[in-house]
């Protein structure tokens, strides 16, 4: 399908959708976070869409705000589309996990938290995957410092 | 006593067994928090990050060209194919078209790595079940594909042979001879490898119907790579998106659909055959060309977003780069196939036995630092 | 009947199994592939691109071909090369030049990557393929690639 | 003793009756006797580590050991020097006694199932009439010892591998002991030189040309690689799943102990089919049966070690059972076929026929 009827049929599906294709090779797609988890479900269950498969799930820290990149492809139809989400609260920021609808969220989801600090609602045992449980900050994130350990160039 | 009070009687208790860090069947350092009842496994709870590096961060740092000997790190079974991967979504950034020498040449360098992880992984598969011959005859004939190796790109592990823009240097000149030599000498060996394991009695009872996946199962958890094939999810990025000299071969996507251990095993057995006639195709007409496009000393990716996927000897690696124009990516990420696999051990090994868990990991192929990065 | 079909084949699995390994045992004393090493040190002969370790070589003159353009050291990606350098005036022009003081090289801290090879304008830095690279204390690790006295070529930076 | 050092047997034990009261000669003999096995064992077992790890660097196109000594036959004895200069060293939490006393346990019952084989027609230090009996009761102790190990080691990993190791040798006793007594219904003799000297006359039991003697020596030689514990039914270790499974926290000298155990072990799986299936000490075709300086010990050794082969063989090709697998074919397959075999043996007595 191409990316403009794919972006007729979406922009049905909910409100304040922003699209864009620059500087991109895939129909980029960026949603609210309260639209988030209804326009997955929707992506994933109408037929002519399809989204099935969520091949990369990318946490994001744009300087002022953070979110999640999702990357999706129909195994059935071929079709690929980015669907983005951010959020301005950087001291807790929250969103809507997905896990139920790509059950690879769920990892995907424990990777972003720890390092992101991006918390899921609805996630089913948020925790920190790779780093300690104390561990202090969030190490992906842009403001991240840590002397002792990074060596900047 | 009626039953109910046999049962309450009787109640068997529940606890934790740390299997890992250290453990012969982790491949690494795995710490896997199992709940078990008796020898049957409740929950399996992967504890990640004893060999996290950070890699993401410090491509970040790093230039593109540095970015490449870092991904050697992460999956050091198909360091090929990962360093091709980031070459691949630079150029694709910086829209240069390789020769066709390079991408004949990445191809056939990519399923020689192939062969050579599957290989260690038909080895570590055996040891895994206790059959400690295997490695040994699997370690034979992976020499040579590292001898293969070290010729041409100095290196038997860590290679950063793949540049963005082409290759590092060109290939030795006995690359071909001993190429053909190899894939001559490994056709007499891989029948000996099913008469070894794939036909044993006590193998095929140990692998069939043990961790059954679901082709919806594996859709939904991100499997690929074997796992997913499998299943029967044709997840293979060499067909599905053709990347390098892929699209002018003509092979089988090795495609199962039991769905168990015994399937992902079939399915790497059966794509060592055809990564050999791969190569066979390749290596008589290797064209002659350009090694390196040139690129300029400082790469700067144009500002946008890049994504490359490609099909390593675990599944699919996706590279993605978020560049703002500078020297350094803004953002990189590695979707690894061994992190969307592990996320499946958890649901298909609820209520099997322990040693039911270390053939199905075994049959998952796991590298940790490619799961951890 | 397919009780005792399976015992048939089971132990005809077995024993195809056991031919393998038979027939490897019998072969075994021209068969070994494992390699004896301290005691095959004379005749190891590494490949020619092993990359063993940076070295700098010299000429008889010692005489290196360093410009100290510092290519390498912003190639490295991990800070394993280290140049200090400093402008000297050339005895024979009279015109100050670059000249290197140190070239230091932590192998300690070395990926192996052969970036900073690649990036070398003169080709001043090779790998050699010295692969006993282990040492007492890791401040050994960290060599002076350049020999003392020595100069560059003359020549080299045109 | 063996022929020629016989005499000097006798030589010995006529000196000491000569200087000694008769109850502190006796006694003095059997700590003798007693040593002279110690040091067969400490020697049976130090050789038989050897000779797997050559015959597994063989079966893997390696070399083995071959630093210590020429072909490296001083390999084993260096590395019991080393266990032995090792600290003995029990983890915080254990049930110090029985963690101690496990390894002991373990070895003995192995040590006291050596006393009673016919080395030769002579070297037999215990020949009891009811010798089968024994050696069977007596090679099952071990496991408590195993049991015992794996429990007071306050280990998870090491209690798996001790509850397996119980239920392994409850089941494959079972086939074992039956498939001995298949043999014994064809003897009718349950002391073991009398075994011996049965196959003197008929020739060894399993060229007799009973085809349950041949179901039987097949059955015999699967029960006794599980009753070692040896791979493909090394499911006690399981070093894949379980690290080192039930001597996981032992160290030194008491993992050796249980390690000489294994091998001493399966020197006595060995042993048995040789005097039950082989004919012992019996030369073949009585080639050597005239020839009265020849070591008759030496025929018994190398039978041994050519069963001993065919067990490693069997460890260095086949992956390891699963547990319920391990159940599944004790219960369903061997000790099936082992019930009717034992019929079928009965009426071929019976009959007097030979197939």
């Amino acid at each position: 399908m191409k990316n403009e009827d794919l972006q007729n049929i979406i922009n049905g599906l909910a409100e304040n959708l922003e699209f864009s294709e620059e500087g991109s090779e895939f129909l980029n797609v960026i949603v609210p976070k309260e639209g988030l988890y209804n326009l997955c479900n929707q992506l994933r269950s109408k037929s002519d869409l399809d989204f099935d498969y969520a091949y990369c799930i990318t946490g994001m820290d744009w300087g002022k705000e953070l979110g999640v990149i999702y990357h999706l492809e129909s195994t059935s139809l071929k079709h690929k589309i980015v669907v983005k989400v951010m959020t301005d609260d950087r001291e807790n920021p929250i969103l809507d996990s997905v896990w139920d609808i790509w059950r690879t969220a769920e990892f995907h989801e424990l990777e972003i938290y720890d390092f992101f600090g991006v918390k899921f609602n609805n996630h089913p045992g948020l925790r920190r995957l790779f780093l300690t449980p104390d561990w202090d900050g969030w190490p992906l994130r842009k403001d991240y410092v840590d002397e002792a350990n990074m060596i900047v160039k | 006593m009626t039953d109910q009070e046999v049962n309450t009687k009787m109640k068997t208790e529940e606890y934790f067994v740390n299997m890992g860090p250290q453990h012969p069947a982790a491949h690494g350092v795995l710490r896997l928090l199992l709940t078990i009842d008796g020898e049957i496994i409740k929950n399996v709870e992967p504890d990640l990050g004893y060999i996290h590096r950070s890699i993401e961060k410090m491509c970040e740092r790093d230039s593109y060209q540095q970015i490449v000997h870092l991904t050697d790190r992460m999956d050091y079974l198909s360091s090929h194919i990962n360093n091709e991967a980031v070459c691949l979504t630079v150029e694709k950034g910086l829209e240069i078209e390789v020769s066709d020498r390079v991408k004949v040449i990445r191809t056939i360098i990519g399923e020689l790595t192939r062969l050579a992880s599957h290989q260690l992984w038909w080895g570590v598969m055996g040891m895994d079940l206790g059959a400690l011959t295997t490695y040994f005859y699997a370690f034979r004939d992976r020499e040579l594909i590292n001898d293969i190796f070290e010729e041409t790109c100095g290196a038997r592990l860590t290679m950063n042979y793949f540049v963005p823009g082409g290759l590092m240097y060109d290939i030795h000149p006995n690359f071909v001879q001993r190429t053909k030599e190899f894939i001559t000498h490994f056709r007499t060996k891989l029948p000996e490898y099913d008469r070894l394991l794939t036909g044993n009695v006590i193998f095929e009872k140990r692998m069939k119907g043990v961790g059954l996946l679901t082709k919806e199962d594996a859709i939904s958890f991100g499997a690929t790579g074997p796992v997913a094939r499998g299943s029967g999810f044709a997840s293979d990025i060499r067909k599905k998106d053709p990347y390098s000299a892929f699209d002018r071969v003509d092979f089988k996507e090795a495609l199962f659909t039991e769905g168990d251990s015994y399937a992902r095993y079939k399915v790497r057995i059966m794509e060592m055959w055809e990564s050999m006639s791969i190569i066979e195709q390749l290596i008589d007409n290797i064209p002659e060309g350009n090694i390196k496009e040139p690129t300029k000393a400082v790469i700067k990716l144009p500002k946008g977003e890049f994504y490359q996927r490609v099909e390593t000897a675990r599944g699919e690696l996706g590279v993605y780069i978020n560049s703002t124009g500078t020297k350094n990516p803004y953002r990189v990420k590695f979707r690894s196939p061994g992190f969307s696999n592990l996320s499946v051990l958890n649901h298909i090994s609820k209520g099997v036995k322990i040693a039911d868990l270390v053939a199905t990991m075994a049959s998952f192929d796991f590298v940790i630092p490619d799961i951890d990065r | 009947m397919s009780y005792f079909s399976d015992i048939y084949n089971g132990i005809k699995t077995l024993l195809t199994g056991m031919s393998v390994t038979g027939g490897y045992f019998i072969r075994a004393p021209k068969g070994s592939i494992t390699q004896q090493y301290p005691n095959n040190r004379e005749t190891l002969k590494m490949l020619d691109r092993f990359r063993g370790e940076v070295v700098m070589p010299h000429n008889d003159n010692n005489e290196h071909y360093c410009t100290g353009c510092q290519s390498c050291e912003i190639a490295c990606p991990n800070g394993s090369i280290e140049i200090v350098w400093d402008r000297q005036v050339d005895p024979e022009t009279g015109k100050k030049k670059k000249m290197i003081d140190k070239h230091i090289y932590h192998l300690g801290m070395c990926t192996m990557c052969g970036l900073c090879i690649e990036a070398c304008p003169t080709d001043a830095i090779v790998w050699a393929q010295n692969y006993e690279n282990s040492v007492y204390d890791r401040k050994y690790l960290t060599k002076v690639l350049n020999q003392p006295g020595s100069k560059v070529k003359a020549g080299i930076e045109e | 003793m063996m022929n020629i050092p016989l005499n000097i047997v006798r030589t010995v034990h006529d000196w000491i009756f000569s200087i000694m009261p008769e109850g502190l000669a006796t006694f003095t003999e059997w700590i003798l006797i007693a040593a002279l096995y110690l040091a067969l064992f400490a020697v049976v077992g130090l050789y038989l580590v050897l000779l797997e790890r050559k015959v597994a660097a063989w079966f893997q196109l390696r070399l083995g050991p071959n630093r210590v000594g020429p072909w490296g036959i001083f390999q084993t004895i260096a590395d019991a020097l080393k266990l032995v200069s090792k600290e003995i060293y029990d983890p915080v939490r254990v049930d110090k006694f029985l963690f101690k006393f496990a390894p002991y346990l373990v070895i003995v019952a192995s040590l006291i199932a050596m006393s009673v084989f016919p080395f030769s027609k002579q070297f037999q230090a215990f020949d009891i009439n009811i010798g089968v009996f024994f050696l069977f009761a007596v090679s099952s102790i071990g496991v408590i010892g195993v049991l015992l190990g794996g429990w007071a080691s306050n280990n998870k990993f090491a209690l798996i591998g001790a509850m397996r190791s119980g239920l392994q040798t409850i089941s494959y006793e079972l086939s074992v002991g039956l498939s001995i007594l298949t043999m014994v219904l064809l003897t009718g003799t349950l002391q073991l030189s009398e075994i011996i000297e049965v196959q003197r006359t008929g020739g060894w039991l399993i060229l007799q040309g009973h085809i349950p003697a041949i179901i039987a020596f097949m059955i015999f030689m699967i029960a006794g690689t599980a009753e070692t514990n040896r791979a493909p039914f090394d499911l006690v270790e399981a070093e894949s799943e379980l690290g080192a499974g039930f001597h996981t926290e032992y160290s030194g000298m008491q993992f050796a102990y249980f390690f000489l155990a294994e091998f001493i072990n399966m020197f006595i799986i060995a042993s048995i089919a040789v005097v039950l299936f082989f004919g012992g000490w019996l030369s073949p075709f009585g080639i050597t049966e005239g020839i009265t300086w020849f070591p008759e010990s030496l025929w018994f050794l190398v039978k041994v070690l050519l069963i001993i082969f065919l067990m490693m063989w069997f460890r260095w090709t086949f992956p390891r059972l699963r547990v319920d697998q391990l159940l599944t074919l004790e219960w369903k397959y061997l000790l099936p076929i082992n019930l009717v075999n034992l019929v079928i043996m009965a009426i071929v007595i019976w009959l007097n026929w030979t197939i």
